[in-house]
């Protein structure tokens, strides 16, 4: 009972502050939206029992990203900058995402009960609180039988991160001369 | 300019000992002469009336006469402290060569004296100190009320404020002065308060009256 | 266009210029000092000082004052320093009327400038340890300050602004334990001194604000008129105490400290040995105070026969100098106060373009102003 | 109606201890925050030669509660052209932060809300660095140019030390193998030594680190009071900017908490595993009493009637303390809760011990400038950490495959992580004397 109420307590903030992020003009009120909705997911996470998910999310998402997005959203006059950026094409687009997307998702929920192993919906798994710790099961996943992709998106990771130094490093140099 | 190292500071650099001739009962008499007080020395433009002053020809004074001429108006050492009379025009010039040749490399103070009853009615008075030579030497020049004499920031970079506050408290404008305008006081005050005309209680009421919003600053 | 608008100003990000206004309240402007700064993120690119906030019009307050009456005037400018102003302009009309102090209130006077140089330095100090976010030296500062005010105090009734001078001498004679009270102090300071010197000078986050942190050359320091101790940390050995002895400072050994960068560690390390050299300086005079009169052959009117002085003395911020012209008459005809705080002032924004907005805080506290002066 | 009776009942049944230890860290937090703000002021009066509050209270001990009052007195500015709501919020997030946090720590044995977290140290870390949301959008806010300074200084602060902090830890937690709390003090017990000794570099790192997270002398940029005012807490006043302040010195608390539970042996008292030494365990009662003593010594001193009336008072609140450290002693019916209480006491000396560091420190030292913080965060801090993390995993698998001895296999690495932070530094020195001089590039201080 407990778990339902929680549960439906983060998807109704998650879903509404989504929707708030969408429509507030002011980027910094989004970004505060977006939180919110990050905050509620990671809430849905430690319903589910999955803390090392839970806390991945607070950390990196809520506590590293958010923090480049303020700081930019801060620094960057954004609403000058948007009057020259002109969203034309993307509104056009968007809608056709998003009924693309609604689509997908009524014909999963229709076919769910259809598809081979049960779809969506496992059946027969344990109860929540009576999973493995799923931090080190995670781990044990990661490092083992995972570990080659792992490593491949750990290597891209740093092919991006010295890529943006260097570009960065370049700009500055163009700047001072 | 290595040679002369002594001629122009008999005048400060031995000041403590008191030695020098003066050719004066000077003012140890002031008090003592209290209640017939001198008859009002008559009126202040006239110069050096009082016998602390002297006509001063040094070397360094012949230099200066030597290469400005005319422009040199009089030399005079007052309390064994000499200063220059100059043309206002050469002023600029004067002082560049006073840096550049005589040594005087740091302008002390830049400021003004205000005389309302002459025809000129604005002194400016440039102190000049020299580290090679341990002296100060003073500039003045006559200014009126509508010439505009040529800044001293192109030589030294500290008259700047100096020249605003001259600019402010006597409304002399300088001509070639990178932003000329009020420093002490506030930019819509109005009148320039160390001129003798300004009355010590006169304020600007309407400045105050706006922008603080009280009756007046006193 | 989108690229338009991120290179705005060709600043990082297209940020604009960030006009930051210090002041005139704000913790660290020591006084009403106003400071606009233009910064790109932290680093400043350009500074304009507005003062004439406590601006009180002095020179013209001395027009209409007789030469007595003034003199406690201009204890209200450098009000941290208030002996050495008094000094200044006691000395200077004293010039003006071509006496001079007996012996006896000259080396009173000498003791009395000389303590209140540390005084001022130790003001200095603390305030400009604390701008740098050292807290505990201000305190230490104040405590040996507080000994010396109370020696003022016990003198002449005043602490602040204490009117110790008068025109011709003095006139308290010297209370009876005045040598002794002076020797506790600068025997007790020999070690407090050193107290500050460990808390500070080899400290590396001290040394890293501090230094190459507002550099002025000498060059730099003469062209601004930079005088004091900012003219000698950048190299130059002049100090008007020994260049033109006035009081009874060519009595007395000391040595002129100088730096050699001419940054705000070399202005610390330069005022630090000022004040050993002035604690120095009052040793030597309290073993020797002549006797004799305090008072000079001036009489209860002053009335300067007409013309003009001009008279500077190295006060703890540097060349203070009174230029007086008399008209024959009571009252200065026109005194110009060369207030050294107000000249160094203007070196501000040599000092500290391209650094970042908290060494702006650092070189307005090694600049050492008193805004009472700078705005006089 | 029934039902619903039954099981909140049984709700309250199971978790009474969670939610009694909750409303107690809610309801006490502040006005310990409160206390340690007063612990500091006559800390610095007393390095200062001063007195300090000595007004309100004997010895200014009622100067939190009047400081309170006051601020929950003042009125609440909110500036005309802020973000009303954000602003309003933005304090509450730096204490929710704080707080929360708080919910996963253990402060001894049995005094904790939540038990058992697999994830508990993550938990504290991340949820207290939520706190920078407080900070930054209540900088933004403000719309003042020194608010929004202090805002980015501290986010950028924050960002980078928590890196060096997070790293740092990794030492402990590889020795531990956990992250659970209770089974790290547990592994310090079980192998005899407090994490310190094994990762002295990683306890160093984080104790920097955690002075910069909380934004501490000299590191407090975000809030220097000559540079910036007061940083990001410029415009606020009364009990808005209360909160800040208090969610600043419950960060302390954590901060301290993290660290003594990582490496100082948690609630363990010294030496736990050493026999002779288990009169250790009468020492709390002791001490307490001794203040206690010391209290009626001064009440005989205290000027006025009222004030020596409290010192009564404070006298004893200190016996009657003493006496429940006591009684499981003395009674064996009640020795159930000695290691209870004297953990509390033990975790609680080590926190006031790591924050009475912060304060030394902080009335010591001169403060940094931007770009030397983040110089040495991130030229210096991280770049040991890491190699930290290799050492202590260098020297666990040294042990573990190899059959060495720990000691000689954690001196070896941890002497090769000190060679590597000496060349750290001087790396450092020559990049700071290159660009003090101009040449070389001037980084920018954000660019990290």
């Amino acid at each position: 009972m407990l778990d339902s109420v929680l549960f439906y307590f983060f998807a109704g903030v998650a879903v509404l502050s989504a929707a708030l992020m969408v429509t507030r003009r002011n980027a910094v009120h989004s970004a505060v939206f977006l939180i919110t909705t990050l905050l509620a997911t990671a809430g849905i996470f430690l319903q589910l029992r999955a803390e090392f998910l839970f806390i991945a999310q607070i950390i990196l998402y809520v506590g590293g990203i958010m923090v480049l997005f303020i700081f930019v959203i801060m620094l960057v006059r954004l609403d000058v900058a948007l009057h020259h950026i002109r969203f034309r094409m993307q509104r056009f687009v968007a809608v056709l995402v998003a009924l693309a997307l609604a689509f997908e998702v009524t014909v999963i929920v229709l076919l769910a009960g259809k598809l081979p192993g049960g779809g969506l919906f496992v059946q027969g798994a344990a109860p929540a609180d009576k999973l493995p710790p799923n931090t080190e099961e995670l781990a044990k996943s990661l490092f083992s039988s995972y570990l080659l992709p792992f490593e491949i998106a750990s290597v891209l990771l740093l092919v991006a991160m010295v890529g943006a130094v260097v570009m960065a490093k370049n700009r500055r140099r163009g700047d001072a001369s | 300019m290595a040679e002369e190292s002594k001629p122009p500071q008999e005048s400060e650099s031995s000041q403590p000992e008191q030695k020098a001739a003066t050719p004066a009962p000077p003012a140890k008499s002031a008090p003592a002469s209290t209640a017939p007080a001198a008859a009002k020395p008559v009126a202040p433009a006239a110069k050096a009336p009082a016998p602390l002053q002297i006509p001063l020809d040094s070397e360094l004074v012949r230099r200066y006469r030597e290469r400005f001429g005319a422009a040199i108006l009089d030399a005079l050492e007052d309390r064994k402290q000499p200063y220059l009379i100059v043309e206002c025009a050469q002023l600029l010039e004067i002082a560049r060569y006073s840096r550049d040749e005589e040594k005087f490399d740091l302008l002390e103070d830049f400021t003004a004296v205000d005389w309302p009853k002459r025809e000129k009615r604005f002194d400016l008075v440039a102190i000049l100190y020299s580290f090679a030579h341990n002296a100060r030497l003073r500039l003045k020049a006559v200014v009126g009320v509508e010439e505009h004499p040529a800044s001293l920031t192109s030589i030294w970079p500290t008259a700047n404020w100096l020249e605003r506050e001259i600019y402010d408290m006597f409304g002399i404008e300088f001509s070639g002065h990178p932003g000329l305008k009020r420093i002490l006081l506030p930019d819509g005050w109005q009148g320039h308060p160390l001129r003798k005309d300004y009355d010590i209680l006169q304020q600007d009421t309407a400045w105050v009256r706006e922008n603080l919003g009280i009756e007046s600053g006193q | 266009m989108q690229d338009d608008a991120l290179q705005n100003n060709g600043t990082l990000l297209g940020a604009d210029e960030l006009v930051l206004n210090m002041g005139p309240q704000h913790p660290s402007t020591h006084g009403v000092l106003r400071v606009k700064l233009k910064l790109d993120g932290e680093r400043v690119r350009g500074t304009e000082c507005v003062i004439g906030y406590l601006h009180r019009g002095v020179e013209k307050i001395a027009e209409n004052r007789t030469y007595q009456q003034f003199a406690p005037y201009v204890d209200r400018m450098d009000y941290v320093a208030a002996v050495s102003n008094g000094l200044g302009y006691c000395e200077a009309v004293e010039k003006l009327l071509n006496v001079e102090a007996p012996d006896r209130a000259k080396v009173i006077r000498t003791i009395l400038t000389e303590l209140q140089r540390i005084a001022s330095h130790l003001v200095w100090l603390g305030t400009h340890a604390l701008d740098i976010g050292a807290l505990t030296p201000l305190f230490y500062c104040f405590r040996e300050r507080e000994e010396i005010l109370k020696i003022f105090e016990k003198y002449c009734g005043a602490r602040l602004t204490t009117h110790a001078f008068r025109i011709g001498g003095l006139q308290y004679e010297a209370y009876d334990e005045f040598e002794k009270d002076v020797e506790r102090f600068c025997k007790d300071f020999e070690r407090r001194i050193q107290d500050y010197a460990d808390l500070l000078t080899g400290n590396s986050i001290w040394i890293g604000r501090t230094r190459n942190i507002g550099v002025l050359n000498a060059a730099d320091c003469i062209a601004l008129g930079a005088t004091g101790p900012i003219l000698r940390a950048a190299g130059v050995k002049w100090d008007l105490r020994k260049a033109q002895p006035y009081a009874a400072y060519d009595r007395y050994q000391f040595e002129i400290p100088v730096g050699t960068n001419g940054d705000t560690y070399d202005r610390y390390m330069v005022r630090m040995e000022e004040m050993r050299q002035s604690r120095l300086i009052c040793l030597q005079a309290i073993e020797n105070i002549p006797a004799g009169p305090i008072f000079g052959k001036v009489g209860k009117v002053i009335k300067p026969a007409p013309g003009e002085v001009y008279h500077a003395i190295e006060a703890p911020k540097g060349i203070l100098g009174y230029y007086i012209v008399s008209d024959g008459s009571t009252q200065p005809y026109r005194v110009r106060i060369r207030p050294p705080s107000f000249v160094n002032l203007q070196a501000l924004d040599t000092m500290i373009r391209g650094h970042l907005v908290a060494d702006v805080v650092a070189v307005i506290g090694t600049l050492d102003i008193v805004l009472g002066e700078v705005d006089r | 109606m029934n039902a619903t009776l039954q099981a909140l009942l049984q709700f309250l049944q199971t978790w009474w201890v969670e939610l009694v230890c909750g409303v107690v860290i809610v309801a006490v937090v502040p006005l310990i925050a409160g206390y340690v703000v007063l612990v500091e002021r006559k800390l610095m009066a007393d390095m200062q030669a001063r007195l300090g509050p000595m007004r309100v209270g004997p010895h200014g001990l009622l100067q939190p509660i009047a400081d309170a009052v006051k601020l929950l007195i003042k009125e609440d500015i909110i500036p005309r052209d802020s973000d009303a709501l954000i602003f309003w919020f933005a304090p509450v997030i730096s204490m929710v932060a704080a707080l929360t946090s708080m919910g996963a720590l253990y402060f001894g044995p049995s005094f904790r809300v939540a038990q058992g977290i697999n994830i508990g140290i993550l938990f504290v870390i991340g949820v207290s660095s939520l706190g920078f949301l407080g900070i930054i959008l209540g900088g933004w806010a403000s719309n003042s140019h020194y608010s929004i300074i202090g805002a980015i200084r501290s986010t950028a602060q924050l960002v980078s030390y928590e890196t060096a902090g997070g790293l740092a830890i990794i030492a402990a937690l590889l020795l531990a193998g956990t992250l659970r709390i209770s089974a790290i003090v547990d592994a310090q017990a079980e192998q005899r030594v407090w994490f310190i000794f094994l990762a002295p570099v990683g306890f160093f790192i984080y104790l920097v680190a955690s002075i910069a997270e909380t934004n501490r002398a000299p590191f407090d940029l975000p809030e220097a009071e000559s540079e910036l005012v007061a940083g990001y807490m410029t415009e606020y006043s009364g009990f808005r900017w209360a909160l800040y302040f208090l969610g600043e010195y419950a960060n302390m608390i954590v901060v301290a908490s993290v660290a003594t539970t990582l490496f100082l042996g948690g609630w363990l008292r010294p030496f736990p595993n050493v026999h002779w030494l288990n009169w250790l365990d009468g020492l709390p009662p002791l001490i307490i009493a001794l203040a206690g003593i010391y209290s009626i010594y001064r009440a005989g001193k205290q000027p006025v009637w009222v004030q020596s009336w409290f010192m009564w008072a404070v006298a004893f609140a200190c016996f009657a303390v003493a006496a429940i450290f006591a009684a499981p002693i003395a009674f064996a019916p009640l020795r159930f809760a000695l290691p209870g209480l004297n953990g509390a006491f033990w975790f609680l000396v080590k926190v006031s011990a790591y924050i009475y560091v912060f304060m030394w420190l902080r009335f010591t030292l001169p403060r940094y400038r931007f770009d030397q913080l983040m110089h040495l965060g991130w030229y210096i801090l991280i770049p040991l950490a890491i190699v930290n993390v290799f050492s202590v995993g260098v020297a666990m698998l040294l042990e573990s495959e190899f059959g060495w001895n720990r000691w000689l296999a954690l001196i070896i690495t941890t002497a090769f992580t000190l060679a590597v932070s000496v060349y750290l530094v001087h790396l450092h020195d020559k990049r700071a004397v290159m660009a003090s001089t101009g040449r070389g590039v001037i980084s920018d201080s954000y660019a990290g």
